[in-house]
């Protein structure tokens, strides 16, 4: 039932008083009036508010009436009402493109209202811009595509599982492929999880044991990416066994929980040089194998590796816990053992850290803040002890302990594999190494590629609860394309005429999206679903090449003449 | 009557255009000279399109957008600041002076702001005076220059310069080697002038052939500088030899495709 | 047991001393009973001197100087006659009699007289018998305890452990703000890595005011008073006498105390008509006022007048108090200096003879009492059968039901100073401030740090009174000052002295911005009721 | 079909909202119930956000629009769920919905009553440092542009209603009880602030330059009380140093909340900056205990705070502030617990960071659908490891603040977990229904 785009433009024009809003200060009337000399506009009228009920229906008889076949109305901003606009022209069989909007209330009336003759002028020219442009709209189609309900998770860590546990028990199916032999990520190798102090493997046991009997969900273990193709709903990802086996997988989503590594202190503090010398890992396996001796003292050290000034500048998150948390367990078992930790801030953040830090007072364990630009240092003495000296920065004085064990606290830090991961999927990486999500504050567990998520440490350090947080949200965000089965993307997209492009890639690097790239035949081309009509391609296009829907250079220019009273017939 | 300044302003539809909303919606007055055009993204400006509002007489182009790392598609406002700033190199040749080109960043919140731009900008051009341009009386050489610098911005080169700026300075180009952002510029001076003189030559001898002599007198410029141009334009099929005078040839503009 | 009197004597080194060389090298005999020191001048004899004397046994105190206007050193003998005779009267107060305290002028040629002196003293004290205090050589508790042991349960029960090393104690600490040497955190962390022997050696401890602001602002509720408290019991004492004010007499007193043959007669401030009992429902506990009243004589503060008004105000209202004839001091001075084993002793004593009284309800006008009897008699005896009002939270309640009248308009703008027991340590802030407001003609206003941000009077415990303290006492009158009020109006007696003290000394500003009138709240509203 | 099928979502915070439109835009129906007359929640009345600087408003607002507009959600403004009953799959609530004495089908939102109504009243939304009338939107861009009557301070003299064209004004309105039936419940009530009166040694309250960091917030947003003009609402002066006090009232065993709100360290660090970008030659301070850094990119946040804005950090908490009463400035003790030193500081503004505390109101909530609280007042995750999102009730699940100290990625991406969590519900009820 949609007009044609040949045919000529017929334009209506409903100009809103809004109560008196724009009416106490606009003369409306006369702005109707000089709406009907423009060209192309066949029919103008004003409404008390147009937004209303009664303002809707007029406008849809005058669709009828006058066989309009574009629409603008002189109200408020589009930001708010334009859909409802857009929704009325819909229903009356006009596509919702060929209507415009003028915001002669914020731009005008409301700013103006002490210049009632000026505001008047102004909302006639703003009125004549939308005319301008309505002149050359035309309409407009939302492109569909089907989504294949199932999800691809990289990564059989805790988030991973999680994430697939979630997406299986909501109906889809989930193909999960792990790089190791086995599922399960960095918590095989924890002994106890805080603050609730699970064992680590009873709990892995049981979510493995969760994923493994759910029928959804598929597992490849010793599995890796070699390549992936498509876009969101379509994506196709070749996987490989370690035994050079390849399969494909088609899906519709990808979610990445591919964990990370823990950082290694090599030539830190006499790690790897004393036999004394160890990391938070390697004690965890102690706890884990019993193999705790009576040690005098013990002295953990923080932020080895992390929060540096150049380099590994982030904060690892998890280290303060997890020190407090083998100190504590220690105490349990040695209660006579002096435990240190060296710290430079405790990172005992929300609701129950702050306890478990008490809990840690409780027990006598001993905090020393040190200074970034004063670290601790570790020379082995006799009898197989080291000295520890440091900086006490809270007394101001030099500190030195005997201790027979220390403890590094190391971060997790990013998969040396993971700039390829990042390559095959087109996500980016930060400068931390951690995949970087498509808004810090809002899209926190997207990509910018749509269909493409992130949860677990994959995305930034985090403890298991707060992985697990996020792979449900991934469960959500991957749901969503899968469930509605068929989406609808955006109709304001770049357009590339490819007569004229010359290959030059300008807009492959510019496009934020990945949504260009260069075809077989070296031209230019638009992956519309993913496109978001920025229109920084065209903006930029050495050839004039690309074009943006609904907001081509012919209308902006139009627009821009049309301010300056240039409208001809 | 005093003068009153005529402004097309490009806002971006998700931080400036909200923001002028919230300028009326505070009820915050400002001067009623500008006349906004709603653009998805800053980033989706075309030089051209500048250009051209400068050409039909606009006293002054203000471009918003988010602020730095506000934008709604990542970084589309930092193209438009790249664009924006060889504009106004390209603009400052032509004789138009280049403030009546403005970039701003406004945010959603910054309604107050918004007003305040244009109450500023407004009296600056008050100051500044109508554009050359305006319609009653178009300054033809300054028009001449602008629609020269209207071409230019459509040419390849500067708008291929441009678009990889970013790329050329923080990635780096096919060899592997990054730009340092000092010589960048330099390059994209010396494409400015030289693609602007070059449209210059085009549109003139597009009216009459012209000769070297004197292409070079109403250029101003050193008939050596004007005969390399000539050359380079020859070879890249813009101009072709009219006629030739006794020893002096006289060039005229070729038909694009 | 030995009965025979133990002398003491001080005499000075240019008249008495060569006196007694005259009565030897004379070949004079006179009683052995006399232990002679030597003094450069009889001003030098400290009460202190002849208190810790009969503490620790004596039997008799002899001081001997030069004849007045005969002394080395201008008026040194003067000044000792004004001494003893303060000393004089706390000995009377504390039952052991004036006349074991004996003055004698001997000059270098009296050789007969100082051995007639000697003579009568020895009978005179051979007449009253021996000081009771003899048998109990016990000046201080046993230290037997395990400082390691100590230190972990103190740590544990004042939640010293969860310090979390802000420094919030020690920008509130007045002492702090002052001493940049003195920090609680410091302190605490030094305990909390093991390393407190500098703490426990050292000042550190001695210089806590245990005013409770710490406390009170203290995010990890770290109660460091408290701590101080407990580990005061195991630092090193040779630093706190050296630290404390009026050579240690006060404690001294109440150590005194504890023996059970001091019968104190303490009763001769009763005002004329006054009417109280021996048992009774209701009892005053009057605290040291006496003892105040004669060591801080000179500073002209009507201490009795506080117990005095306190007794009118009762009668007035119809309440006939019970009054310990032999109350003890409540012990508070001796548990802040950590001395537990004496406070044991003083509560259990007070406390039987509290119970002997019947006494349901006790009233008191010293804050430190109110805190003690309230609050540490039962953390260390367990729950009394009697209920402990400050005198403050009476008169509010009488105040309310209409039973106090007020007769005379004061026309006063008054200042209220909170003091730390009363405020901080039990969170009584709004009754002082009710009873002021309905004086009549009265205007109450506030320092800028009131209630319980209200600044300490500078000492506690007669501990530290130094430089430091001396100017956070000057700081709190200034600002009392600068409030405009004409009279600073507190509920403890010792913040009047500790202020008073300050200000008779030579100050650092000129006295008119420290200056006022001071009153305590039940004499004030002694006076509104014109019973004064 | 799941388009049947409904969540009801408590809490119109950014939490919420997320939650609301990754349910609806699964074609789940969504009631979005919202005590206040606008959703957006305290994203709302942030200038800016961490650690990107991003306009709050800006990113906010457009999935606020998005909520308002979408088919599937149901807004429930100004209304507050009084009773639950029933089991997971089968919830049946009742929601009264406060007399906003406004028709919300007639009102257009075009604010020509607020400019008549004469009776001012201190703007909530502004912290109370701005004004707004008795017949209000809490701020312009306020999701639905609805206008409500406070009927606390309307006089009735009913000039809203001779102005208003579109005749929405009704005085008549009366609560209105509201029975929905949905599958599962998602509790997102968020946060709000420790009352910083308690440690009166600050003096907020009584003295006028002592503000709580929300307010200073509302006094850096360009759409805040001045503009956007960084000034002492006490005096008009332009304030020349400035300190912000972490923990008050946090990480306390005594007079505060136990826990640490963990987002103070860092949004203290950009209102800083924010400081810095207004009046560049205005002194920072910022005193800390530990440094709260563990974030995505907040050590290096906080680095460039340092090295690029010029803000001092300094570890300690202050003991008190004292204001001359004359001037309206403030010195401020503190140890500096590094150089330890105890000394003190002039300044112009001091900003209190305040614990983050569970809402009063989720008290009641939790009474009403049975969810147990910490002993902070949180709700309880069924098991804080594994089920954070699980409450002890089947089907009710809760995300963002009010589970737990968090910043707004932490909220956004736990708001979809809980949303997962709900579809799951409704999943296995479908296929319950098919067997």
């Amino acid at each position: 039932m949609e007009r044609a785009e040949e045919e000529t433009p017929r334009i209506g024009v409903f100009v809103c008083h809004c109560g008196i809003n724009i009416g106490g200060v606009v003369n409306v009337p006369k702005v109707v009036e000089y709406a009907k000399t423009l060209p192309n506009v066949v029919y103008a009228e004003d409404n008390l508010y147009t937004c209303s009920s009664e303002g809707l229906s007029k406008i849809k008889e005058g669709i009828g009436k006058y066989n309009l076949n574009r629409v603008v109305v002189a109200s408020c901003t589009p930001r708010t009402h334009e859909p409802l606009f857009r929704a009325t022209c819909e229903e009356t069989g006009v596509n919702k493109y060929l209507f415009e909007m003028a915001n002669i209330r914020e731009h005008c009336s409301w700013a103006h209202m002490h210049e009632p003759e000026k505001a008047t002028e102004k909302a006639k020219d703003i009125i004549r811009i939308a005319v301008a442009k309505a002149r050359l709209i035309q309409p407009q189609k939302e492109p569909e595509i089907d989504v294949t309900p199932s999800a691809l998770v990289i990564g059989g860590g805790v988030a991973g599982m999680t994430a697939a546990l979630s997406l299986a028990e909501q109906g889809f199916r989930v193909h999960i492929i792990e790089k190791e032999p086995e599922l399960g990520g960095t918590l095989r190798h924890l002994h106890k999880l805080y603050p609730t102090m699970q064992d680590a493997s009873d709990a892995l046991n049981q979510i493995i044991k969760a994923v493994e009997s759910n029928k959804n969900i598929e597992v490849s273990t010793s599995t890796t990416i070699k390549e992936v193709k498509g876009f969101i709903g379509n994506f196709e990802a070749t996987v490989q066994k370690v035994n050079g086996e390849a399969a494909n997988l088609r899906v519709g989503t990808i979610i990445v929980a591919t964990g990370a590594d823990i950082f290694e202190p090599i030539g830190m503090y006499g790690y790897k040089e004393y036999g004394n010398v160890i990391t938070q890992l390697q004690l965890e396996q102690l706890l884990k194998d019993g193999q705790l001796k009576k040690w005098e003292r013990v002295i953990m050290i923080q932020c080895v590796g992390s929060r540096e000034e150049k380099g590994r500048t982030y904060c690892s998150r998890i280290c303060c816990m997890t020190a407090l948390k083998n100190a504590v367990l220690i105490k349990e078992l040695l209660p006579d053992t002096d435990v240190y930790i060296l710290f430079r801030d405790l990172q005992t953040y929300g609701g129950r850290y702050e306890d478990y830090h008490r809990m840690a007072q409780d027990r006598g364990i001993k905090f020393i803040k040190y200074l970034q630009e004063k670290p601790p240092t570790v020379v082995s003495a006799e009898n197989g002890k080291l000295t520890v000296n440091v900086y006490h920065a809270l007394l101001g004085e030099q500190v030195t302990i005997s201790g027979d064990l220390v403890v590094l606290s190391t971060p997790l830090t990013q998969h040396e594999n993971a700039k390829e991961l990042s390559q095959f999927l087109k996500v980016p990486l930060g400068s931390d190494g951690f995949f970087f999500e498509a808004h810090v504050k809002l899209r926190p567990i997207d990509f910018a590629t749509d269909g493409i998520f992130v949860c677990g440490t994959a995305h930034s350090p985090k403890d298991t609860a707060e992985s697990v947080s996020q792979a449900l949200g991934v469960a959500s965000r991957a749901a969503i394309p899968m469930a509605v089965k068929r989406l609808r993307t955006e109709a304001i997209t770049a357009m590339v005429n490819e007569n004229l492009c010359s290959g030059c890639g300008t807009c492959v690097k510019l496009c934020p999206y990945g949504a260009i790239e260069k075809d077989a035949k070296g031209v230019a081309r638009v992956t519309e679903v993913m496109c978001k009509g920025c229109g920084v391609c065209g903006a930029s296009c050495p050839e004039k090449a690309i074009s943006m829907r609904h907001f081509t250079d012919e209308q902006v220019t139009a627009q821009a003449l049309a301010a300056l009273g240039r409208l001809t017939a | 009557m005093t003068f009153e300044p005529r402004i097309v302003g490009f806002l971006c539809n998700w931080c400036s255009y909200a923001g002028a909303d919230l300028a009326g919606v505070s009820r915050i007055s400002y001067p009623p000279n500008i006349r906004i055009i709603r653009l998805m993204c800053s980033g989706r400006l075309d030089p051209v399109i500048i250009l051209e509002t400068l050409a039909g007489g606009a006293d002054g182009v203000i471009v918003m957008g988010c602020h730095p790392g506000d934008c709604h598609y990542v970084e589309g406002n930092l193209q438009a600041e790249r664009k924006i700033r060889m504009l106004k190199k390209l603009i400052a040749r032509t004789g138009l002076e280049p403030e009546r080109l403005r970039l701003e960043w406004v945010s959603a919140s910054e309604g107050g702001r918004f007003a305040e731009l244009v109450k500023d900008f407004t009296s600056q051009l008050k100051k500044l005076g109508q554009s050359p341009l305006a319609e009653e009386k178009p300054d033809t050489k300054i028009l001449a220059g602008v629609l020269a610098a209207k071409a230019t911005a459509a040419d390849f080169r500067l708008r291929v310069l441009v678009g990889k700026e970013k790329g050329l300075i923080e990635d780096a180009n096919v060899y592997g080697e990054k730009v340092p952002e000092e010589e960048l510029d330099k390059t994209m001076e010396e494409a400015i002038d030289a693609e602007y003189l070059r449209n210059r030559i085009y549109l003139m001898t597009k009216d009459e052939p012209l000769s070297v002599k004197e292409l070079s007198k109403r250029l101003d410029l050193d008939p050596k500088a004007v005969l390399r141009h000539i050359v380079v334009m020859r070879r890249r099929g813009l101009v072709a030899i009219d006629r030739v005078e006794g020893t002096t040839p006289f060039y005229t503009a070729l038909k694009v495709e | 047991m030995e009965t025979e009197p133990r002398i003491v004597a001080f005499l000075c080194n240019w008249c008495s001393y060569a006196g007694a060389d005259v009565a030897g090298m004379s070949r004079i005999s006179y009683p052995p009973n006399v232990r002679a020191m030597r003094v450069m001048c009889s001003g030098r004899v400290d009460p202190s001197f002849v208190i810790r004397a009969f503490e620790t046994g004596a039997d008799g105190v002899l001081v001997a100087g030069c004849h007045p206007g005969d002394c080395h050193y201008v008026s040194g003998n003067l000044k000792a006659e004004k001494r003893m005779e303060t000393t004089r009267k706390l000995l009377k107060l504390l039952g052991l009699g004036s006349e074991r305290l004996r003055l004698e002028w001997i000059s270098t040629s009296e050789g007969a007289k100082f051995a007639e002196v000697v003579r009568d003293f020895t009978e005179s004290i051979r007449k009253m018998g021996p000081n009771p205090l003899r048998t109990e050589v016990d000046a201080k508790a046993s230290a037997n305890t395990n400082t390691k042991e100590v230190i972990s349960k103190a740590l544990r029960k004042t939640n010293v452990q969860y310090c979390l090393e802000c420094g919030k104690c020690s920008s509130s600490c007045p002492i702090a703000k002052v001493n940049e040497a003195y920090s609680p955190r410091r302190t605490v962390e030094r305990f909390l890595l093991s390393s407190e022997d500098r703490a426990l050696s050292g000042t550190d401890l001695w210089t806590c005011l245990t005013c409770f602001l710490c406390t009170q602002r203290c995010p990890s509720d770290v109660r460091y008073p408290e701590f101080v408290r407990a580990c005061r019991g195991i630092a090193s004492k040779e630093v706190m006498e050296e630290i404390c004010a009026h050579k240690g007499i006060p404690l001294a007193l109440s150590r005194i105390m504890i023996n059970p043959k001091i019968k104190q007669e303490r009763m001769g401030w009763l005002p004329e008509g006054a009417e109280v009992s021996r048992k009774g429902d209701f009892l005053y506990f009057v605290g040291c006022l006496p003892y105040f009243d004669v060591y801080f004589e000179d500073f002209n503060l009507e201490i009795m007048k506080i117990a005095q008004s306190v007794v009118k105000i009762l009668n007035k209202v119809g309440i006939k108090p019970a009054i310990l004839n032999n109350e003890k001091c409540c012990g508070h001075d001796l548990l802040w200096t950590g001395d537990l084993e004496n406070f044991e002793k003083l509560a259990r004593i007070n406390v039987a003879e509290i119970k002997e009284t019947g006494a349901t309800k006790i009233v008191t006008a010293c804050p430190e009492c109110y805190r003690t009897l309230k609050k540490d008699y039962v953390e260390l005896l367990g729950n009394m059968d009697f209920e402990v009002l400050h005198i403050s939270e009476l008169l509010s309640k009488l105040i309310d039901e209409g039973k106090i009248k007020f007769e005379t308009e004061l026309a006063r703008k008054v200042v209220y100073h909170d003091s730390c027991r009363l405020g901080r340590h039990m969170g009584v802030y709004e009754p002082p401030r009710k009873v002021i407001a309905s004086l009549p003609g009265t205007e109450l206003v506030e320092m800028k740090r009131n209630r319980e941000n209200a600044i300490c009077c500078g000492v506690n415990a007669w501990l530290s009174c130094n430089k430091y303290s001396k100017e956070v006492q000057i700081d709190r009158l200034i600002e009392a000052k600068t409030t405009g009020a004409d009279l600073l109006v507190t509920t403890c007696p010792k913040c009047q002295i500790h202020w008073k003290c300050v200000t008779s000394e030579k100050l650092p500003v000129d006295a008119s911005e420290v200056t006022m009138n001071m009153r305590d709240l039940s004499v004030l509203v002694a006076e509104a009721m014109n019973l004064a | 079909m799941e388009s049947e099928k409904a969540v009801l979502v408590i809490g119109g915070g950014i939490a919420g909202i997320q939650a609301s439109l990754d349910l609806a835009g699964r074609g789940l129906k969504v009631y979005l119930v919202e005590s206040s007359p606008s959703i957006g929640g305290r994203m709302a009345q942030l200038d800016k956000t961490f650690p990107t600087m991003d306009c709050s408003m800006c990113i906010l607002a457009p999935k606020m629009i998005e909520c308002f507009r979408h088919p599937n959600i149901t807004l429930l403004t100004y209304s507050e769920v009084q009773e639950v009953s029933g089991k997971a799959g089968n919830f049946s609530v009742k929601v009264l919905k406060k007399p906003r004495f406004i028709d919300e089908t007639r009102c257009t939102g075009c604010g020509e009553c607020a400019q008549h109504c004469p009776i001012e009243v201190y703007n909530e939304f502004d912290m109370k440092l701005g004004i707004r009338r008795a017949i209000y939107v809490p701020f312009p861009q306020a999701v639905p542009l609805k206008y409500t009557i406070d009927d606390e301070h309307c006089i009735k003299c009913r000039l809203c209603q001779k102005t208003c064209r579109a005749e929405a004004v009704d005085f008549n309105q009366q609560p209105q009880t509201i029975s929905l039936s949905v599958q599962a419940i998602i509790v997102a009530t968020g946060y709000e602030l420790f009352d910083v009166q308690r440690l009166s040694e600050y003096g907020y309250g009584r003295y006028k330059n002592v503000l709580v960091s929300l307010e200073f917030e509302r006094l850096l947003s360009a759409s805040g009380p001045t503009g956007g003009h960084l000034l002492r609402i006490s005096d008009g002066r332009i304030p020349r140093k400035i300190a912000f006090f972490q923990c008050v009232g946090s990480r306390s065993l005594k007079g505060g909340v136990s826990f640490c709100s963990s987002a103070c360290c860092v949004y203290a660090t950009k209102e800083a900056i924010l400081v810095r970008e207004h009046v560049p030659e205005c002194e920072v301070y910022i005193f800390y205990n530990d440094l709260k850094v563990f974030g995505k990119g907040f050590q290096e946040f906080v680095t460039r705070a340092k090295d690029d804005w010029g803000i001092k950090y300094i570890r300690a908490l202050p003991g008190e502030v004292i204001e001359d009463s004359k001037t309206g400035n403030l010195t401020l003790w503190y140890e500096d617990t590094i150089e330890n030193l105890t000394k003190d500081m002039k300044v112009d503004l001091v900003v209190l960071c305040p614990a983050l505390v569970p809402r009063v109101a989720s008290k009641e909530l939790a009474s009403v659908i049975g969810l147990e609280l910490d002993e902070n007042g949180f709700f309880k995750s069924k098991d804080p490891l594994f089920a954070p999102i699980d409450t002890n009730v089947p089907g009710v699940f809760t995300c963002g603040y009010c589970q737990g100290p968090k910043d707004i990625p932490e909220s956004v991406a736990q708001a979809s977990g809980a949303a997962a969590r709900a579809a799951e519900v409704i999943a296995l009820g479908a296929s319950r229904e098919a067997h």
